[in-house]
């Protein structure tokens, strides 16, 4: 069938907006891997994790980093993390199961989620108005990953530094949010 | 309301869903004699208590833990938050 | 033009004038006025009429007390009403008119009621208006409805836009008076994270209104001075325009703050923003509200609480009249008295309730100690006032101080009682406090400036070192004890005229009198029966002096009467902030499908099945109706090939060493046995027994299955099943995670269905009805290497497909397969004929799933293991879900083929009459079935699946109609399954 | 003294200074031969019914509090017999026909007010469901419309048709549904029974109860004990705690409704509305403001007071709906406990202690069953046998599994 091509389609056509100094942004061609661990099975992993990555399984709120760099860990559920890193190929579990072998329960995520990054000066503010949890430095640190519901929708944050922001949530409803973080910012500019 | 989370820390209980009395964690043994009235009592019949009681929050809109927290009806204070999965460990629930 | 009543002095911008309408009269004031100090500048007295009599009524306070300068605001869809003069920022084209008359202001037609108001005493309509019957509807309650209410809303889509917020502290500070700003400033300089809010725009409270001196300067300065350092300290938070207004559980505060009330518009910003406030401390710094005392005719317009006049001569140099009088009953009110005459306004009398020596002498004035106002003259505005000893006193204005209540009312809001102080003669926070809420200054009953401030400053620092912070310095700003002995002085027992008690809702001394000989002696009987408090300043003003009257008239006291509590809101919100943004389109989210864009494209019908908007039907050029694109899209699937988006079925991956067994535990069947490459339909139960949810569950690998739950349930379901995993059997290796949205999913179907499949799956795949048969599933890839999956069910009857692609992929997919299938003549399909498609093949959805029905009443009883515990089998077994005459899922179709079927008709047997006693079930879904020329149906009825050629009437008393219509089996199309397994 | 339009002349020529108390103030005799514990609507209306039609006046009504003191004197005033299920139908429908003559029964202006009220749908399954249920209420004898969008846009010129996220397709309308004056009712059924012979008596905690080889036989007061020969619990939210203090546990669960009233407002909504895709009811008072109200908060509660979460639910539910309302302000809020029962319909019933009778599980729609909830329960304590329209409100329909499910939602109250 050489006419019959699949092409991916990103959940916001690759979204971009500046508000003056604060950017709205979607993050494409990233790779979104649920990793689960085995009842009993939580050291396995984690040596695992150790040997291939250099980090060990975060903890629920916060993200852990591989030692290249090139992973990000998000730790979402007591037994439960995503593993964030730049999409290549069509089979990101792969990616991360020839790595840990079946010491996790891994299930693909990257198309779950639409990722918007918010960054700039009215981050904090614009997040004030439908985030309700507290994103001052003591209490949502650099690093900081929590899952939580904004404007009706859950929503995945993760705090990459003091101005700025990853937000996920559900690809089916990614307009809506992003309507909902656009008036947001529109609203504190 | 906010449910201080073991794991997570305090919380908008916004986040959360309510179920109803943590005595759902004691699901009867359907082999028994009596199974008929454990299930009916299990499903149906509540201490209602008006004081402290122990109830079971789901945190839809967090990290999907079961928790068990135990509440004061008439004050709302909240005196401890548990896993429930703990809880139901602890009583001997296995699989 | 010209503010004849303007004086000297003040915190208003002179150097900017502006010009605002009051019933279409053109008025001037200044930058800083409230709309009721720009009336007052410009003498204007008249504003409103009361709620029940319509009696004249001018401006009676200062603050968001007011229980009479009620206004509507702005015109036309911006239309504001019951918008208190006395809390409304003036601005230029400010436009108000005034509410609640017939004709206008100045003639009221309605107030008639007032020489009426003999028979309109507390609950009159309680006792009549019954004869005869029909007339209450008719003619009583209109008119009574007319004559109420008070402003008028405009009856259209409110224009502004609204937000909320969400903001975390350690400190809340409610009241930016001399106890707010003390306390913010104990707690920000400690460094604790303070948030400062206060209704007014211009922190400082009191200090502004009043002359008194903190440290070696003006009250007023003061208070700009330290909101200025609080604005400069990183820790702390300055919210003017925010009213504090509900104390929820666990310190978490309600607050509104006003955005651009004060501007001409909103220019496309939320004009207010509803903030939920987590605190871990809260300060109460409400200050206090001064009360009247009761005589008669103290409606007039002219008739002020002495603290608010002095306030409008103060803070916004405008005096309420040329010839004040004071009426009091406490030191305060001679403040008023000192504070005018040092401007120059002539004081006529200082009348004092106390029998003792004269607090101080007034130039000019005549002071009455032990003196009463008993009648005041003047209906549209003061112009003399009685006293008992019979002088007449001509004055324009009445200042009248009858003590201080302090503002607890956040403190009751979780339902706590205030308790009595007699030496102030009022209520003051009781014992049981919203945790975390302390209580500083007036709003504790500490009603001078020198004991606001050190009670502010403790507060402040304690609530920081609470929170972790260590105070540098807590000496509180110095500032004199003013006098403020009060005695408890209710209403005039001279006065012969109507006394008010609650000015808005015109309920009287007599009012509450009657109330107590009529038996409804409990506060909240008085409340209920008089409507006292009812209005909207909720009886700010009113509530103390009517539990007075009522103790005096059992003879208990006042805390033996009762107390008074407030509920939220303190002062009343705009339901449109309560909703903020979600209103309109955006009330909730939509959720779109992989396929939508496309189907955009194709002009389809939408339809909402939950937040999810579905392709209904793909109507094409000539079709007139939906029936022949619905019937085409049928006709046309079973005749070579459909694809369907099925992408909002709920999918969820289930893993774990025991993820077989687990499944046979939620499942109502068997699932420990399917086979890898497999797919099982499963019927999950209810605890309770009865059908929650059904779906189809694959075997990926030995330990990896993915179900698939219905479009409405799936988030039900999944919750369900981590109740079972964390509470009910902990040590089983299973784990969850939805899957909904990371796969496209389509169906095909139809007999070409493998045909197109062939041309999309790639040439690896073996296709064949032995390679892969019915139920089979397994994963593929497709159009060169993209993977995917594959599963062998159906839901129309004909041999079908799904097949689920990375959603990224799913635009893409549907499109090659309306390319692919061109050959096929393929059709794309939307809800309706997928649902058409259902009922011809008899299988249960939403309208049979609702709850209320068993396995047994769905043709399934049979599927339930009694071998394995499962979840609902017990239950299931009970009696009553078990009977003979139980209901069954069968199949309808009307005697005349040529009658349409109505959801909703009940069935009962022919000549029986249609009662709830001869209720024999009901029709759950029907369609128009192309394939077989006639409508058709499902329902439950009783004994079904044994009356199967049995006629009974399908009634449908609501849409006025009865079809004949045969029982028949459920499955119309294909009963046998051949189709599905070709 | 009876009332009428007549009297009120009179007295108010006479200065207003000639009423009379409505009811006396009692003190509790030694014995009755029925207590009724609980003064609020049911309980009155349960003495009231008692002295009236079955010359029964040995009856004490006691109350913890005022009369009326918990969701009698706080709910939003609905009236309506629009019920499914053949174990609620018939009875909500008898309460609707005690409504319509209730004020000349009781002579008193409980202010019945026959305005209509319409549930709106959003789509076709709910259209579905709704005809199902019209014809039902038709079948039981009562009345029901469905309407279509363009009926809805007749009756309810000012929601939103045109920019909605669920738009109104229809609605099933009760034009004989409407509003009481809550209060009114609560006080008028005080006042008939006093007139009896009941005494009412205030201030009066059942704090036990006597119970002797397996029968009631009093209760202990916070006046004292008090003899009965038959004691009938009908204290709604209280039902729990109530109930413990003689041992049975109940298919009950406590829960907080909040409900909430705007400013007054000329009028603006005739009847009472219902939003199909949220949670949000509405009507307009008398006196002008809008009574509105929405989903319980959703835990188990005795505390009057709800949380914000539902209040912003509600408003938002009510702006989808009508967003000309946004502009008018919230004046109150406040919240009233609910016993929310395992199905979501009640109960009036004997218990296993001979002598106890137990009426509760109301949930949130005790309001509009007043009038049948008194007759039905006073049937059942004169004659030991269920009225005719409750005989499906029994405590044990859970054990036979004969449930009255309208939502399908289940053995979770606060899914009801």
């Amino acid at each position: 069938m050489p006419d019959l091509t699949l092409t991916a389609s990103p959940p916001l056509d690759g979204y971009h907006k500046q508000f003056g100094d604060t950017a709205l942004t979607e993050i494409g061609d990233q790779a979104l891997v649920s990793i689960a661990v085995p009842l009993g099975g939580a050291d396995a992993l984690d040596s695992a994790m150790t040997g291939a990555y250099g980090t060990t399984f975060p903890a629920p709120g916060s993200t852990a980093l591989s030692k290249d760099g090139s992973v990000r860990f998000l730790g979402l559920q007591p037994d439960q993390c995503f593993a964030l890193f730049e999409l290549a190929g069509n089979d990101p579990v792969e990616a991360i199961a020839n790595v840990l072998g079946d010491t996790g329960y891994y299930t693909d995520q990257s198309d779950s989620w639409a990722m918007l990054r918010l960054s700039g000066p009215l981050a904090v503010s614009a997040l004030e108005r439908i985030c309700p949890l507290g994103l001052a430095p003591a209490a949502f640190p650099q690093g900081s990953v929590a899952r939580t519901a904004m404007e009706h929708l859950g929503v995945i944050i993760l705090c990459e530094n003091e101005d700025s922001y990853v937000l996920m949530s559900a690809r089916s409803s990614a307009p809506s949010f992003l309507h909902a973080v656009e008036t947001s910012v529109e609203n504190v500019s | 309301m906010i449910i201080n989370h073991p794991l997570l820390g305090p919380r908008d209980a916004a986040e959360f869903v309510y179920l109803g009395d943590a005595s759902l964690i004691d699901r009867p043994d359907w082999q028994s004699d009596t199974a008929a009235d454990d299930f009916y009592e299990y499903q149906y019949l509540r201490d209602n208590p008006a004081g402290e009681t122990r109830e079971l929050w789901f945190h839809e809109q967090g990290d999907r833990s079961w928790l068990v927290v135990t509440r004061n009806t008439l004050t709302h204070e909240i005196t401890k938050v548990e896993l429930a999965r703990d809880v139901a460990l602890a009583a001997g629930r296995d699989r | 033009m010209s503010q004849p009543y303007r004086i000297v002095g003040g915190l208003v911008g002179r150097e900017n004038l502006v010009s605002f309408r009051f019933n279409g009269k053109r008025f001037q004031g200044y930058r800083g006025d409230t709309l009721a100090a720009a009336l007052i500048a410009n003498g204007q007295r008249l504003v409103g009429r009361s709620f029940k009599y319509h009696r004249p009524r001018g401006i009676f306070s200062a603050g968001s007390e007011e229980p009479n300068a009620m206004v509507q605001l702005r015109h036309g869809a911006h239309l504001e009403p019951n918008t208190r003069a006395t809390v409304t920022e003036l601005y230029n084209g400010l436009e108000a008119t005034s509410q609640n008359h017939r004709g206008s202001l100045e003639f009221d037609l309605m107030a008639v009621n007032d020489l009426l108001s003999p028979f309109l005493s507390a609950g009159f309509y309680y006792k009549t208006f019954m004869w005869p019957k029909s007339f209450w509807e008719k003619v009583y309650e209109p008119a009574i409805r007319a004559s109420a209410g008070l402003g008028r809303l405009s009856g259209e889509e409110d224009p502004d836009s609204y937000d909320k917020g969400f903001l975390h502290c350690d400190v809340l500070v409610i009241g930016s008076g001399p106890a707010g700003l003390a306390a913010a400033l104990a707690a920000g300089r400690a460094g604790a994270r303070v948030i400062l809010a206060d209704e007014d725009f211009l922190l400082g409270g009191r200090l502004n209104a009043e002359t008194l001196a903190v440290e070696d300067m003006s009250g007023a300065g003061w208070a700009a001075q330290t909101a200025q350092e609080l604005a400069g300290l990183p820790n702390v938070r300055m919210m003017p325009r925010t009213t504090v207004y509900g104390a929820y559980d666990h310190g978490i505060y309600g607050a509104l703050e006003r955005r651009t009330d004060h501007l001409a518009t909103s220019a496309g910003k939320p004009r207010q923003v509803l903030w939920r406030i987590y605190s871990k401390r809260a300060i109460l710094c409400a200050g206090a509200t001064e009360r009247p005392i009761a005589f008669g005719n103290n409606d007039r317009p002219g008739v002020m609480l002495a603290g608010s006049v002095r306030a409008y001569v103060n803070r916004w140099g405008a005096t309420p009249g040329r010839r004040v009088a004071v009426f009091t009953s406490n030191d305060d009110g001679w403040r008023t008295a000192q504070d005018l005459s040092a401007k120059g306004i002539e004081i006529t009398a200082v009348i004092d309730s106390r029998d003792k020596p004269a607090l101080a002498s007034v130039p000019g004035a005549a002071i009455v100690m032990g003196g009463r106002v008993i009648d005041v003259a003047g209906r549209k505005g003061v112009t003399a006032i009685k006293l008992a000893k019979g002088q007449t006193i001509e004055t324009d204005c009445l200042a009248v101080s009858g003590g201080w209540n302090p503002n607890v009312h956040l403190t009751c809001h979780q339902r706590s009682f205030p308790k009595w102080r007699d030496d102030i003669a009022a209520f003051i926070p009781g014992d049981e406090m919203p945790v975390g809420l302390t209580v500083a200054g007036a709003a504790n009953g500490a009603l001078s400036l020198g004991a606001a401030l050190i009670q502010g400053t403790e507060a402040g620092h304690i609530a920081a070192t609470d929170t972790g912070h260590t105070a540098t310095s807590i000496t509180p700003p110095w500032a004199e004890d003013e006098p403020r002995d009060t005695a408890a002085f209710w209403h005039v027992g001279e006065s012969k005229a109507r006394a008010w008690l609650d000015l808005q809702n015109d309920v009287t001394v007599k009012d509450v009198r009657q109330a107590g000989e009529e038996g409804f002696r409990s506060v909240e009987h008085l409340k209920r029966y008089t409507t006292l408090g009812m209005a909207t300043d909720q009886g700010k003003t009113a509530n103390v002096g009517a539990l007075a009257i009522m103790a005096e008239a059992t003879g208990k006291s006042i805390p033996e009467t009762g107390t008074t509590i407030f509920r939220p809101p303190y002062t009343p919100v705009a339901i449109g902030a309560f909703a903020g943004r979600s209103r309109g389109k955006a009330f909730r989210p939509t959720r779109l499908t992989p396929s939508h864009k496309w189907a955009e494209e194709q002009k389809a019908v939408f339809v909402d099945a939950g937040m999810w908007l579905r392709a209904q039907w793909f109507p094409r050029a000539g079709e007139t109706h939906w029936r022949q694109s619905v019937d085409r899209e049928v006709l046309q699937t079973r005749a070579s090939v459909g694809v369907c988006d099925v992408t909002t079925l709920g999918k969820i991956d289930v893993q774990g060493r025991d993820a077989a067994e687990f499944l046979n535990r939620v499942y109502a069947n068997g699932f420990a046995k399917l086979p890898v490459g497999k797919v099982r339909y499963g019927l999950m139960l209810r605890e309770d027994g009865m059908a929650m949810d059904d779906g189809t569950t694959a075997r990926l690998s030995e330990t990896h299955f993915v179900m698939t739950t219905t479009t409405a349930n799936a988030v039900g379901v999944f919750r369900h099943m981590e109740f079972c995993r964390q509470c009910l059997w902990p040590g089983m290796d299973v784990h969850l995670i939805s899957v909904t949205e990371q796969w496209a999913q389509i169906a095909v179907a139809g007999p070409n269905s493998r045909a197109l499949l062939q041309k999309i799956v790639d040439d690896s795949h073996d296709l064949s009805n032995e390679a892969f048969p019915f139920m089979a599933c397994g994963e593929v890839t497709l159009c060169g290497g993209v993977p995917g999956r594959l599963f062998r069910i159906s839901f129309s009857g004909e041999l079908a497909y799904e097949v689920a692609v990375p959603a990224r992929y799913g635009d893409a997919l549907m499109r090659a397969l309306m390319k692919a299938g061109e050959a096929y003549d393929v059709v794309a399909y939307g809800t309706e004929a997928l649902g058409v498609m259902r009922v011809e093949k008899g299988h249960a959805a939403g309208n049979e799933l609702i709850g209320q029905t068993t396995a047994r009443d769905l043709g399934m009883g049979r599927m339930v293991s009694k071998k394995k515990d499962s979840i609902g089998s017990i239950l299931s077994e009970r009696d009553a879900l078990n009977r003979e005459d139980g209901l069954a899922l069968v199949g309808f179709v009307p005697v005349d083929r040529s009658e349409g079927l109505n959801s909703g008709a009940h069935f009962v047997s022919p000549g029986k009459e249609v009662t709830t006693e001869n209720d024999e079930g009901w029709m759950t879904s029907v369609a128009f079935s192309p394939s077989l020329g006639h409508s058709i149906g499902l329902g439950f009825i009783k004994r079904g699946a044994s009356r199967i050629g049995e006629t009974v009437i399908a009634a449908d008393p609501v849409r006025d109609r009865k079809v004949e219509v045969e029982i028949v089996s459920p499955h119309f199309i294909d009963p046998e399954g051949e189709r599905l397994r070709a | 003294m009876k009332y009428s339009g007549w009297k009120v002349l009179r007295q108010a020529l006479g200065g207003n200074k000639g009423w009379e108390p409505v009811w006396r103030d009692p003190a509790p005799k030694p014995a009755y031969d029925i207590i009724v514990v609980g003064g609020g609507g049911h309980g009155l209306a349960t003495a009231y019914y008692l002295a009236k039609e079955y010359g029964l006046t040995n009856v004490a009504v006691l109350e913890k509090s005022w009369l009326a003191s918990g969701n009698a004197g706080r709910n939003t005033t609905i009236i309506r017999s629009n019920y499914l299920l053949p174990g609620n139908e018939p009875f909500y429908e008898l309460s609707m026909k005690l409504w319509e003559n209730l004020e000349q029964d009781f002579n008193y202006n409980a202010m019945v007010s026959q305005r209509g009220v319409v549930n709106l749908y959003h789509s076709d399954p709910q259209r579905d469901a709704f005809a199902r249920r019209g014809n039902a209420m038709h079948m039981a004898g009562a009345d029901a419309v469905l309407l279509d969008e363009q009926g809805i846009r007749e009756l309810c010129p000012f929601l939103d048709f045109d920019n909605a996220r669920f738009p109104v397709k229809g609605g099933l309308w009760q034009p004989r549904g409407g509003t009481a004056r809550h209060d009114a009712v609560a006080w008028g059924y005080a006042r008939g029974a006093d007139q009896r012979g009941v005494d009412l008596i205030q201030n009066c905690e059942v704090t036990g109860f006597q119970v002797k080889n397996g029968r009631c036989i009093g209760v202990e007061t916070a006046r004292g004990p008090i003899a009965a020969k038959k004691v009938a619990v009908c204290v709604a939210g209280s039902s729990g705690r109530v109930m413990a203090q003689a041992g049975l546990r109940l298919p009950i669960e406590s829960h907080v409704l909040q409900a909430f009233v705007s400013e007054g407002l000329k009028p603006i909504i005739p009847g009472v509305v219902t939003f199909g895709a949220g949670h949000f009811y509405i009507s307009q008072s008398d006196k002008g403001g809008l009574v509105f109200g929405g989903d319980i908060d959703g835990y188990n509660t005795y505390a009057q007071r709800g949380n914000l979460p539902v209040v912003e639910d509600v408003c938002e539910s009510g702006m989808a709906l009508m967003p000309m309302i946004g502009r008018a302000r919230l004046l109150r809020m406040w919240g009233g406990v609910m016993d929310m029962s395992m199905d979501g319909s009640p109960f009036i019933d004997k218990t296993s202690v001979d002598g106890l009778y137990f009426n509760g599980g109301w949930c949130y729609g005790g309001f509009k069953a007043t009038p049948a909830s008194g007759w039905c329960y006073a049937h059942l304590l004169a004659k030991d046998e269920p009225h005719p329209v409750a005989t499906e409100l029994r405590l044990d329909r859970f054990k036979r599994g004969h449930m009255i499910d309208e939502k399908g939602a289940g053995a979770q109250p606060n899914l009801h």
